[in-house]
């Protein structure tokens, strides 16, 4: 069989740079920033100026889950989490964290790190950030 | 504008239907709207049906292949697709094409075949209504969007797992005299909370289980209903459809459905009525939040006030929600769901009450159809 | 019943385009479109979109999707899917919205990404617009269903290798000063008659490609178009959607397309006209034998008598069959085909003639959409 | 990667009857024979009356085609040759043809054999009819 489409390299290929260094885009009209990268402004429409940005890759989490049951790729993670981030720019991103599931809670500081994504059954891996949680000692 | 009605409605056990095929479930469901109707099937114009994947069953072109083996050629065949909102998607062109003018007598049926895709082959067609590129690349399935939800529907307005467990445990209870569902006996707050975590904080019996079946109704203008002499049309007296962004991150909040909110505003508006009117609510339970958040941005509950709202048993003086079960009881063959619904509402408005609500949402709320049907009592002067 | 016309349109380079997503094409023609007809953007009410298969991309929710990225949230988003004709069902639809009075400006648009699936996935993909329980069983492509009809009618009508090979020769000269195609380079009979046999009698030059693309229009009401200003809207006169059996073992004949002929006959007959004023004609040549099908079919010349037409450059005193180079040289992104052939004639009306006609096939024939437009002298009175 | 659904056992299984023994239907209103099987008559519809037809097996070539490409589970076939093959019974039937290629023509009679249709990636076999042509020796 061949690989699921979504895993398949002409996807991958098309957008490491954006999975790879967070690059998103700002709206040089209305000064909105978006990440994942949109090609319009959902406020400006025709108006809108889209240019890349890159986000610095520091956040909090939003809100997160534990993933007991993976879709095909995912299978040797299990346990894993995914949230959404809140980043620094105040944008929602959805990611994996990493860090002691102890750890993770609504409100925690994270920061993006690169990891392997997932391996699909013929041995083809995506790459990615993840989220970590940030030890802040005392907190 | 044109007055439409409901003549006919049919559906098919729901269930793991190992013994039959996707062609078998459409059929069987279009011949009891067709026999429910009380007409020969030759007055149908057009056919829509509500179907979310080929990837289930390897066949496309379904709405082509069901007007074919239902001996229905040569009419208009249409497949409409909003992921799990499929059926209501196919419900509202239906609608569109009476109201056009061009047709006087419709059918929209759904249909969904499940359980021929084997091992995670269900996950991951299930997966394909969010945002691929972005949710489902760090590997979230469909029950972790709504779990991302809950968390945060809990984090804001304290709503706990209790209130979520609540939702199933209604829902089986109302299915107990649903002849159609998946799920006949009754569950506790003890058997949500001790079935397996499949994407925390969503047990197992928070999820609507996977499901073979379909559903299909005869739609058709007031002049057709007046020559074929139909008794007891239910009809419909607003309808609204609403997009919102395909995936969670990007929206303005998660803990709503601007969607729903907007259908809901549409389809009330056009109907005249307002959220207190309504008597029967059938909403999309695919997970147990989404009861919650539909019942708070249907306006049934201020929003926050979902959880307290399934304590009282998901009724108030006036509105019964899921009352035959929900998603999560009677099953969830995504594409029959949203037609599966408007026969239940069908068959109570027949007997009792004057106004009906089916809410139906696509993917993780990106797509929302809000209908409103109305009894025979509900059509003033 | 009121008047409608396509009053924008877009559409992205045809191609293996690598380096672009099923959402980064989708929005290009949807831009273009709009930028076409000189509106914002917002003024639009509801987006349909034409979409195959989501075995080619693991991603349904297609509509939503592009809604979200082209900014239009919350307006109802609907895909629609008929195998090859979903581009043409999603016109027909928005049509009929528009018709029905709930909208005055709908956008219609096709898309599929093709080449993100390798291996023998596309040829899979394609073939789940047959009857895959019967005919995909056996070993069926989608090559060898048109390859059954072109054997049968060489049976019965003595059409040739060489008249099959024709229509691709034709169509790769048409195609020569349109910017959007895919191929843009001459080929001769005895090129096409020695690429590779795919499936005989078809050979690999009588098969149109896998592309990738989407296009997309905007249509209106007469009212909006009033309101807008719209200079040079092109009409449409008339729209015929017909059914026929799925699996080519259950039609009458192999050698023409019911769906065809009666989609035909309803769209000239709301248009009030017939084939003898068509000037131009967008057919669905996925193989070459469906071009002669197709000529035949729409009454350009006589049953069987389609191979000759072809020997005479696809043209008689009247019509120009697939003037911009068809399936096979401009590509066949499948849901996007049907939009593409719309945008191609609105191109040429607004320029030249009175009537152009687009036709529109699904799977081997079980799905046909016929769609007259006309040009602003096409009004009469 | 599990098994495209169109050859996994569910759906193998449910209409192994029709497959290995041409049992289609005859609608005893009407006396229409359809091979596949129908559920309603296209003629009759709520009318019609549908009972169990069990055809012969027997018929001539209507169409057919070779083919040199090849779905997932043929490809160690190729090349091979499908038909639609007019049964006696008037019934058209979709079906491979086996034989000398060159023996293969419009006209020519066939029957019914079984054998094996397709074999998956993870070896599923799925078996069913082919028809074969008949040698008529002076034909
Ligand atoms: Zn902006
Ligand atoms: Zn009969």
């Amino acid at each position: 069989m061949p690989l699921s489409p979504i895993s398949s390299i002409p996807v991958a290929r098309r957008i490491i740079k954006n999975r790879y260094r967070l690059i998103g885009s700002l709206c040089e009209n209305c000064k909105s920033m978006f990440m994942p990268p949109r090609i319009i402004c959902p406020n400006c429409r025709r108006k809108g100026r889209m240019k890349e940005y890159e986000f610095s890759g520091e956040g909090e989490i939003y809100s997160f889950t534990i993933l007991n049951t993976a879709p095909e790729g995912f299978e040797y993670q299990k346990p894993y989490v995914v949230g959404i981030i809140k980043l620094r720019e105040g944008v929602l991103f959805t990611s994996q964290i990493i860090g002691k599931v102890e750890s993770i809670r609504i409100g925690k500081r994270v920061r993006a790190v690169f990891r392997k994504m997932s391996v699909s059954e013929d041995g083809f891996i995506n790459y990615g950030l993840k989220f970590e949680v940030i030890d802040e000692g005392s907190s | 504008m044109r007055k439409i009605a409901i003549i006919g409605v049919g559906q098919t056990k729901f269930g793991e239907e190992w013994t039959k095929s996707l062609r078998d479930l459409a059929i069987e469901a279009g011949i009891k709207a067709i026999e429910d109707a009380k007409i020969e099937g030759k007055e149908i114009e057009a056919l829509y049906i509500g179907n979310m994947s080929g990837i289930f069953t390897s066949q496309e072109h379904l709405a082509a292949l069901a007007a074919d083996m239902a001996g229905l050629n040569p009419i208009p065949s249409i497949r409409c697709e909003a992921a799990c909102a499929s059926g209501s998607v196919a419900f509202r062109n239906a609608y569109l094409s009476i109201l056009s003018g061009q047709h006087d007598i419709v059918m929209a049926a759904g249909a969904e075949k499940m359980t021929d895709i084997v091992d995670a082959g269900a996950l991951n067609a299930l997966m394909s209504a969010g945002d691929q590129e972005w949710e489902g690349f760090v590997g979230l399935t469909f029950a972790g969007l709504y779990a991302l939800i809950a968390r945060r529907h809990m984090h804001e307005f304290g709503t706990t797992q209790e209130q979520l467990a609540l939702v199933s445990v209604n829902n089986h209870k109302n299915a107990l005299k649903n002849e159609y569902a998946q799920f006949r006996q009754e569950i506790t707050v003890e058997d949500v909370l001790s079935s397996p975590i499949i994407s925390d904080p969503l047990h197992l019996l928070d999820c609507s289980p996977i499901t073979d079946g379909a559903a299909a109704i005869i739609l058709a203008s007031e002049e057709a209903i007046k020559r074929l002499k139909i008794e007891n049309p239910i009809w419909v007296l607003g309808v609204g459809q609403a997009s919102a962004p395909l995936a969670l991150h990007d929206r303005k909040s998660l803990t709503r459905f601007d969607s729903t909110i907007i259908a809901a505003r549409k389809a009330y508006s056009q109907a005249k009525i307002s959220a207190k009117d309504i008597e029967y609510a059938e909403v999309h339970d695919c997970f147990s939040i989404n009861e919650i958040l539909a019942i708070e941005d249907l306006g049934f509950c201020e929003k926050g006030e979902g959880g307290k709202f399934v304590e009282k048993n998901g009724i108030n003086e006036v509105v019964k929600v899921n009352s035959t079960g929900g998603l999560k009881a009677i099953g969830h063959p995504v594409g029959a769901t949203g037609i599966r619904q408007l026969c239940d509402l069908t068959r109570i408005l027949r007997e009792k009450g004057k106004y009906g609500l089916a809410q139906n949402v696509g993917g993780s709320g990106s797509t929302c159809v809000v209908t409103i049907l109305g009894s025979k009592d509900s059509i003033k002067g």
